[in-house]
C-alpha cells in the first residue's frame, strides 16, 4: 500500500518570520529599530537601524562658538550629562592647556560620580524592566531623584546641566550643599543591599541573564565596546584608571571586572553585577573627593575671556558611565570648532547585538540589549 | 540530582528575600512614599542663599523674563545663546533721556545712560534650552530667569504652558506701533540725507 | 439555588401558573444576574487593590483623590469607576485586516469560561449556584476553555506580536493543567467525592487539638500539593513570573495588542475572575472553604461568608504581591520548570498522599 | 605629560620603518609630530602590520573622523588607533581627493570600522572599497548630497515636506 501521505520533513518549509521590534517600542531604550529574522523563537540575525534621532550635532558645532557647544554636549547622552560636559571641557582645556584650580578639579570629579551613580541606576532599573521586575525600577528612579534633587540644589537643572564650562563651573557650591551629598551617601550605600536581595541574587533574575548574549574578550575589543561591557567580558580597562585625566588618579578605588559568578564570563549578568560594583566604587570615590575638597577659591578663576584655542588638533577620552567618550577638536584659531567629532560609547556598544544575539530567543534580545545599556541620543548625535 | 534539589532550594530562598524586601515597604508605606500630590503640594524651591558675595548668579532654570528698564540693547544675550532664541532691534536715541511715551527710561538701575532704544526684545521660549548661558553675559543684570535671585520683581513661573505656539514667543518691548514707525522713517531720512551727500562728493 | 427557587415559585399562585420552561429561565436569571454583577464588582475592587498594593510595594501612593471639583474619590476609590466608565466609551477599533467574527467572538469565550467556572464555586453553606456532585472536575474542565478564546484573540488581530502571545499562552496554560489536576487529585482522594460541598464538609473538626482539620494541614504530602496547586493555578491566570503572553516588555501586550475599548475590558474582566476561581478552588480544597478556622465558634451561614472571603482574598493578595516582586520566565525555563519539577513532584504528591493514608487511618 | 608621548611616538615611528618598508614615515624635523600620514595604496597592507604585529599589535580602533579641509582643498580621514596590550595609540592620516575619494576598507580587520565606516560616508561621501554593506548608517537611505561637507547646502524640501518651517511672526 504505498502510503499516500510521503510527507518528509524536508518539504516542510518552514520559512523565516522577520519581526520588526520599530522604532516605538517598549524597551529599546529610545528610538531604535530593530530587524530581526527568527525561526520561531530563535534569532538567526538582527540588524539594527540607527538615526530616528540624529539631530545634526557635529554640523551645529561647526557653527557655534566653544563655550555655546556645551548645552549641546548635554543632550548627546541625556542620562550622564555631568560626564559629557567633564569631557568636552578636558578636551578644550587640553587644546588650550588651561589649568583648572583644585577646588574646580575636586566638584568636577564629585558631580561627575554622582552623575555616574545615577546614570547606573537607571541602567540597573530599565534592565529589571526588560526582564520582567517592575519594582526594582522605581526603587532606582526613587534613590536617583534624590540625586536629581542635589544637582537641582547646584545648578538648578534636574537633567541637562550645562554646569562644567571650559576652564572652571557655571555655578559655586550652595552653602550646604556638602552636608547634603554627606547625608546621601549615608542613607544610599545601604540601598544597594536592597537592589542585591530584590534582583541581583534572584533565581528567576540568574536564570534569565546568566550565561545569555555572552560577550567574548576579543570580539568585544575588535568591536570597540567599551566600559561596563567591556570589563564586562574580563577587560580590566578603565581610562580612570589606565588613562588617568583630570585628578582621578589621587583617589583609590577598584575596577570590578566581569569572572562569570553566575554564568559565562561576558553574560549579561556580569554587565548588570558590574554596574552594581561600580556604584559603591563611584560613592566610595565621591566620599574620598568631598574630604579633599579645598574650600576657597573661585570656580570662574580660570574662564577664558575670549576662547581661541591655537590651530591645532587633540583627541581625549573620558570615561563616562557608557564607556569612552572620545572628542577628536580640530581648530584652525576662529572661535568657532572647524571640526568636532564625538565618539560615542553606546555607538560601539550597539554595533555587536548582532554578534551576540544569535541563537537566542526573542525575550533574550532585550536582556542583552538591556545589559548593553544604550542610550540613543548618544548613538544618533 | 544534587544540583536539582539544590536549584529548587535557591529559587525558594531568593524568592523568599525578594517578597521580604517589598513586605518591608507595604509595611514602611506611612513615611516611606514619595509621592508628591503635584496641584496641592509643589516642589519646594531649592534655598536662596547661594553662598557667594555677588547675590547676581541665579541657580533656578524656569522662564526667561527681561527687565526693560534696564536694558541698554548691547545684544550680548542675543549672542550668547546657543540656540539663537532672542532677537533684539534698537533704534539709535539721545543719551539718557526719557521718552515716556515708548516708556523708555533714560538711566538703569546701575546708572548708565542708555544711548539705544530697545525696539524689539522677543525671546522664543518654545526654542529656549534652559541652559541659562545668556544670563552670565548681561552687564545690567536684566535678563534671567524668573524665581532666580531678583524673585522679589518676578515670582517663580514654571507653568507656562499655551494652546498656540505663537503665544509662547514673549515680547518684552513694549514700544508703541507708531512711535518705531517713526523712528524707522527719521532714520530712512537720515540715510537718504548721507546717500545724497555722498553722491553729491563723489561728482 | 436553582431549585430553591423554583420552589419559590411553586407556591407563588400566579408564577406557579407559568410554563415550567420560563419558570426554570427565570429562575436561572435570578441565580446568574448576582453571581455576574459579583464579578464585575470583584473585577472594579481587584484593579484598586491591585494598584494600591503595587504602589505600596513601591513607595508610592497609587491612585489619590485631590484638590476639588472631579476626582478620584478619598483615596482613590472612584479610580476603577473612572476607568470602566473611559473604557465604556472609548472608541474601539478593530483592525482593517483583522478576522472580524473571530476577534469580535474571542473575549467573549474567555469571559464565559471564567464565568460558568463560578457557578460552582461554595460561598457559604447554602448560597451555591449549582451544586454539581462533580464540581471540581467541572470548573477544572470549564478552565481550559479560556484558552481558545486567548488563541482566537492572537490569531484573529493579525499581528506578529499578539501570535506570539497566543502560542505562548497556549502551550503555557496546557502544561500547567497537569500539575494543577494532580494535585486537587490528592485532595479528591482524601474525600472520596467531587462535590465541592463534601471537600468542604470533610473539613470540619480539628487535627492534634488546635488546628483546624484542613487539608493543609492534614499530611506534609497535602501541604506541599496546596503550593504546587496554588503555583501552577497562578501560571493559568498569565500572571507574573508566568505573564509571558502580555510580557509588556516584549511583546507590547501579548494576545490583548490589537483590543481597545469595552473589548479589551473583557480581558481584564475575565483575567480577575480567574484569579478569583483559582484562589477559590485553592481556598475550598486546601483552607477550608467557610470552615472557621477555630473549629466549632463562628461557623454559622454569615460567618461562612466572611471566612470564604477572608481566604479568597488573602490569596489574590498573595498572587498581587508575586507580580510586583518577581521578573519573567521565559518560555523554555517556563516549560522546563512546568514537566520537570512540578509534574514528578505533583506525581510524588499523589504517592505520598495514597501512602499517608494507608498508614495512617 | 606630552613628552612621554612624542617619545614614544618616535619609537613607534622607527619600529615601522624598520619593520615595515624603509623609509614608510618620513622623519625629518618637518614631519609631524603626533600623527602619520599615509598614501591610500598601501594603507590596507598597513593596518594588517599594525594590528597583528606583536610589538605594535593595535587591536582596538578608537576613532574614525572624516575631515573637510576646506572649499576647494581635500578630504581626509583620520584612524585612531589604540593597543590595549601595550597601552599605546597612534593617529594615521589620509588625504584624499575632493572628486572620487576611496579608501581601501578596513572593516574586515576592527569590526567597528563597518559602523564607523558607514558613518563617515553617510556624513562626506568617502567611499570605503571591499566594505561589504556601505549604506547610510544615520541618514534615511534616500537623502541626497553628505551634510558635513563644508559646500553643503540644505535642502528645502524632503519628499514634499518644506524643511525649515519657521512660525509667523520671527523672521
Amino acid at each position: 500500500m504505498t502510503d499516500t501521505l510521503d510527507l518528509e520533513l524536508g518539504s516542510v518549509q518552514a520559512e523565516e518570520m522577520v519581526l520588526n521590534m520599530g522604532p516605538q517600542h517598549p524597551s529599546t531604550h529610545g528610538v531604535l529599530r530593530l530587524k530581526v529574522r527568527t525561526d520561531g523563537e530563535i534569532v538567526t540575525h538582527i540588524t539594527p537601524y540607527i538615526g530616528y534621532l540624529h539631530r545634526c550635532f557635529e554640523k551645529h558645532c561647526e557653527n557655534v562658538t566653544y563655550e555655546q557647544v556645551i548645552p549641546y554636549t548635554d543632550r548627546c547622552d541625556y542620562i550622564a550629562s555631568m560626564n559629557n560636559n567633564f569631557g568636552y571641557a578636558v578636551a578644550v582645556e587640553q587644546l588650550m592647556d588651561i589649568k583648572v584650580p583644585e577646588k574646580v578639579e575636586h566638584i568636577r570629579v564629585i558631580v561627575a560620580e554622582l552623575n555616574r551613580i545615577a546614570s547606573h541606576l537607571l541602567a540597573v532599573g530599565t534592565f529589571g524592566l526588560d526582564v520582567g521586575a517592575f519594582t526594582p525600577f522605581l526603587y532606582c528612579f526613587r534613590d536617583r531623584e534624590r540625586i536629581l534633587d542635589l544637582f537641582e540644589m547646584l545648578c538648578g537643572a534636574r537633567l541637562l546641566y550645562s554646569y562644567i564650562w571650559i576652564g572652571g563651573l557655571s555655578h559655586d557650591l550652595p552653602v550646604g550643599w556638602v552636608e547634603k551629598t554627606y547625608e546621601f551617601l549615608d542613607y544610599f550605600e545601604p540601598q544597594v543591599e536592597e537592589y542585591n536581595n530584590l534582583l541581583t541574587f534572584n533565581k528567576i533574575f540568574i536564570e534569565r541573564t546568566a550565561d545569555v548574549g555572552v560577550l567574548p574578550r576579543e570580539v568585544a575589543i575588535s568591536y570597540g565596546v567599551t566600559g561596563p561591557n567591556l570589563r564586562g567580558s574580563g577587560v580590566k580597562w578603565d581610562l580612570r584608571k589606565d588613562d588617568p585625566y583630570s585628578i582621578y588618579d589621587r583617589f583609590e578605588f577598584d575596577i570590578p571586572i566581569g569572572t562569570g559568578v553566575m554564568g559565562t564570563v561576558g553574560d549579561c549578568w556580569d554587565r548588570y553585577y558590574i554596574r552594581i560594583r561600580e556604584i559603591e566604587e563611584s560613592a566610595k570615590i565621591v566620599r574620598q573627593a568631598l574630604e579633599q575638597l579645598p574650600r576657597d577659591g573661585d570656580v570662574h578663576e580660570a574662564l577664558p575671556k575670549k576662547i581661541r584655542p591655537p590651530k591645532g588638533h587633540i583627541y581625549s577620552r573620558t570615561e563616562t558611565p557608557r564607556g569612552d567618550l572620545g572628542y577628536y577638536i580640530i581648530s584652525d584659531g576662529k572661535p568657532i570648532p572647524y571640526r568636532l567629532k564625538m565618539r560615542s560609547p553606546a555607538f560601539t556598544a550597539l554595533s555587536c547585538i548582532n554578534e551576540i544575539s544569535h541563537g537566542w530567543m526573542i525575550s533574550d534580545v532585550f536582556a542583552i540589549l538591556g545589559s548593553l545599556d544604550i542610550v540613543l541620543g548618544e548613538i544618533d548625535r | 540530582m544534587r544540583k536539582y534539589f539544590s536549584n529548587i532550594w535557591l529559587t525558594i530562598t531568593t524568592l523568599l528575600t525578594g517578597m521580604r524586601v517589598t513586605l518591608g515597604h507595604v509595611l514602611r508605606i506611612r513615611k516611606g512614599f514619595v509621592t508628591l500630590q503635584y496641584p496641592v503640594e509643589r516642589w519646594p524651591r531649592p534655598e536662596r542663599n547661594i553662598g557667594f558675595s555677588e547675590d547676581s548668579y541665579n541657580v533656578i532654570r524656569s522662564r526667561l523674563t527681561v527687565d526693560m528698564d534696564d536694558c541698554i540693547g548691547c545684544l550680548k544675550c542675543e549672542r550668547a545663546c546657543p540656540v539663537s532664541c532672542i532677537k533684539i532691534e534698537t533704534e539709535k536715541v539721545e543719551k539718557g533721556e526719557d521718552i515716556l511715551e515708548a516708556n523708555h527710561r533714560g538711566v538703569t538701575s546701575q546708572g548708565t545712560q542708555k544711548r539705544l532704544l530697545v525696539t524689539r526684545f522677543d525671546i522664543d521660549m518654545t526654542e529656549c534650552c534652559y541652559c541659562n548661558l545668556c544670563t552670565y553675559p548681561c552687564p545690567e543684570e536684566c535678563i534671567f530667569m524668573t524665581g532666580g535671585p531678583n524673585s522679589d520683581k518676578h515670582g517663580l513661573d514654571y507653568e507656562f504652558s499655551e494652546y498656540d505656539r505663537n503665544d509662547m514667543i514673549f515680547r518684552f518691548a513694549k514700544v508703541p506701533e507708531d512711535i518705531v514707525a517713526s523712528y524707522k522713517d527719521k532714520k530712512v531720512k537720515v540715510e537718504t540725507s548721507r546717500t545724497e551727500a555722498d553722491e553729491g562728493a563723489e561728482s | 439555588m436553582v431549585n430553591y427557587f423554583l420552589d419559590i415559585f411553586a407556591n407563588v399562585s400566579w408564577l406557579a401558573a407559568m410554563p415550567s420552561g420560563t419558570q426554570f429561565v427565570l429562575a436561572a436569571l435570578m441565580t446568574g444576574l448576582p453571581l455576574f454583577l459579583f464579578v464585575a464588582i470583584n473585577a472594579l475592587i481587584a484593579v484598586y487593590a491591585e494598584r494600591k498594593i503595587s504602589a505600596f510595594m513601591q513607595d508610592r501612593l497609587g491612585p489619590m483623590g485631590q484638590g476639588v471639583g472631579l476626582h478620584a474619590g478619598k483615596w482613590g476609590l472612584l479610580q476603577t469607576l473612572a476607568d470602566a466608565l473611559k473604557l465604556i466609551l472609548k472608541q474601539d477599533i478593530i483592525p482593517a485586516l483583522a478576522d472580524r467574527k473571530l476577534f469580535i467572538l474571542a473575549p467573549f469565550i474567555i469571559f464565559i469560561a471564567a464565568f460558568v467556572a463560578i457557578a460552582a464555586m461554595p460561598f457559604n453553606q447554602h448560597i451555591l449556584a449549582a451544586d454539581f456532585n462533580i464540581g471540581v472536575f467541572f470548573i477544572l474542565a470549564v478552565g481550559s476553555v479560556g484558552v481558545i478564546g486567548i488563541i482566537m484573540a492572537g490569531y484573529s488581530s493579525n499581528n506578529k506580536w499578539s501570535l506570539y502571545g497566543a502560542m505562548r499562552s497556549a502551550a503555557q496554560i496546557i502544561s500547567y493543567e497537569i500539575p494543577a489536576a494532580l494535585s486537587i487529585l490528592t485532595v479528591i482522594m482524601l474525600t472520596g467525592s467531587l462535590q465541592m460541598q463534601e471537600i468542604i464538609k470533610a473539613q470540619s473538626g480539628t487535627i492534634w487539638g488546635i488546628l483546624p482539620n484542613w487539608f493543609i494541614f492534614n499530611n506534609p504530602f497535602t501541604f506541599l500539593a496546596f503550593f504546587l496547586f496554588f503555583i501552577s493555578g497562578v501560571a493559568e491566570t498569565n500572571r507574573t513570573p508566568f505573564d509571558l503572553p502580555e510580557a509588556e516588555s516584549e511583546l507590547v501586550a501579548g494576545f490583548h495588542t490589537e483590543y481597545s475599548g469595552m473589548r479589551w475590558a473583557f480581558f481584564f474582566l475575565s483575567e480577575y475572575a480567574n484569579v478569583f476561581i483559582v484562589s477559590g478552588i485553592t481556598a475550598v480544597a486546601f483552607l477550608g472553604g467557610w470552615q472557621s478556622p477555630i473549629s466549632g465558634y463562628l461557623d454559622g451561614p454569615i460567618w461562612g461568608l466572611v471566612w470564604f472571603f477572608g481566604k479568597v482574598s488573602f490569596l489574590i493578595l498573595v498572587m498581587m504581591w508575586f507580580r510586583w516582586t518577581f521578573p519573567r520566565l521565559r518560555t523554555d525555563q517556563l516549560m522546563r520548570m512546568g514537566w520537570k519539577y512540578f509534574l514528578p513532584a505533583s506525581l510524588v504528591n499523589i504517592l505520598g498522599v495514597g501512602l499517608w493514608d494507608l498508614v495512617v487511618n | 605629560m606630552a613628552s612621554a608621548v612624542e617619545m614614544h611616538f618616535k619609537q613607534l615611528v622607527e619600529y615601522i620603518n624598520e619593520q615595515f618598508r624603509k623609509e614608510f614615515v618620513q622623519t625629518g624635523e618637518e614631519a609631524p609630530a603626533d600623527h602619520i600620514s599615509v598614501a591610500t595604496a598601501d594603507w590596507k597592507a598597513f593596518a594588517e602590520f599594525l594590528k597583528n604585529d606583536e610589538q605594535l599589535f593595535f587591536d582596538a580602533m578608537m576613532c574614525i573622523t572624516g575631515v573637510d579641509y576646506g572649499e576647494e582643498s581635500d578630504l581626509g580621514v583620520i584612524y585612531n588607533l589604540h593597543s590595549m596590550k601595550h597601552n599605546h595609540k597612534l593617529e594615521v592620516r589620509i588625504n584624499l581627493p575632493r572628486e572620487k575619494p576611496v579608501v581601501p576598507s578596513v572593516e574586515q580587520i576592527w569590526r567597528i570600522a563597518d559602523w564607523f565606516e558607514r558613518e563617515t560616508y553617510d556624513m562626506y561621501g568617502i567611499e570605503f572599497q571591499g566594505h561589504r554593506d556601505l549604506r547610510r548608517i544615520l541618514l534615511p537611505e534616500d537623502w541626497e548630497g553628505f551634510p558635513l561637507r563644508k559646500d553643503y547646502e540644505f535642502p528645502t524640501t524632503y519628499h514634499g515636506i518644506e524643511v525649515p518651517k519657521m512660525k509667523e511672526g520671527w523672521e
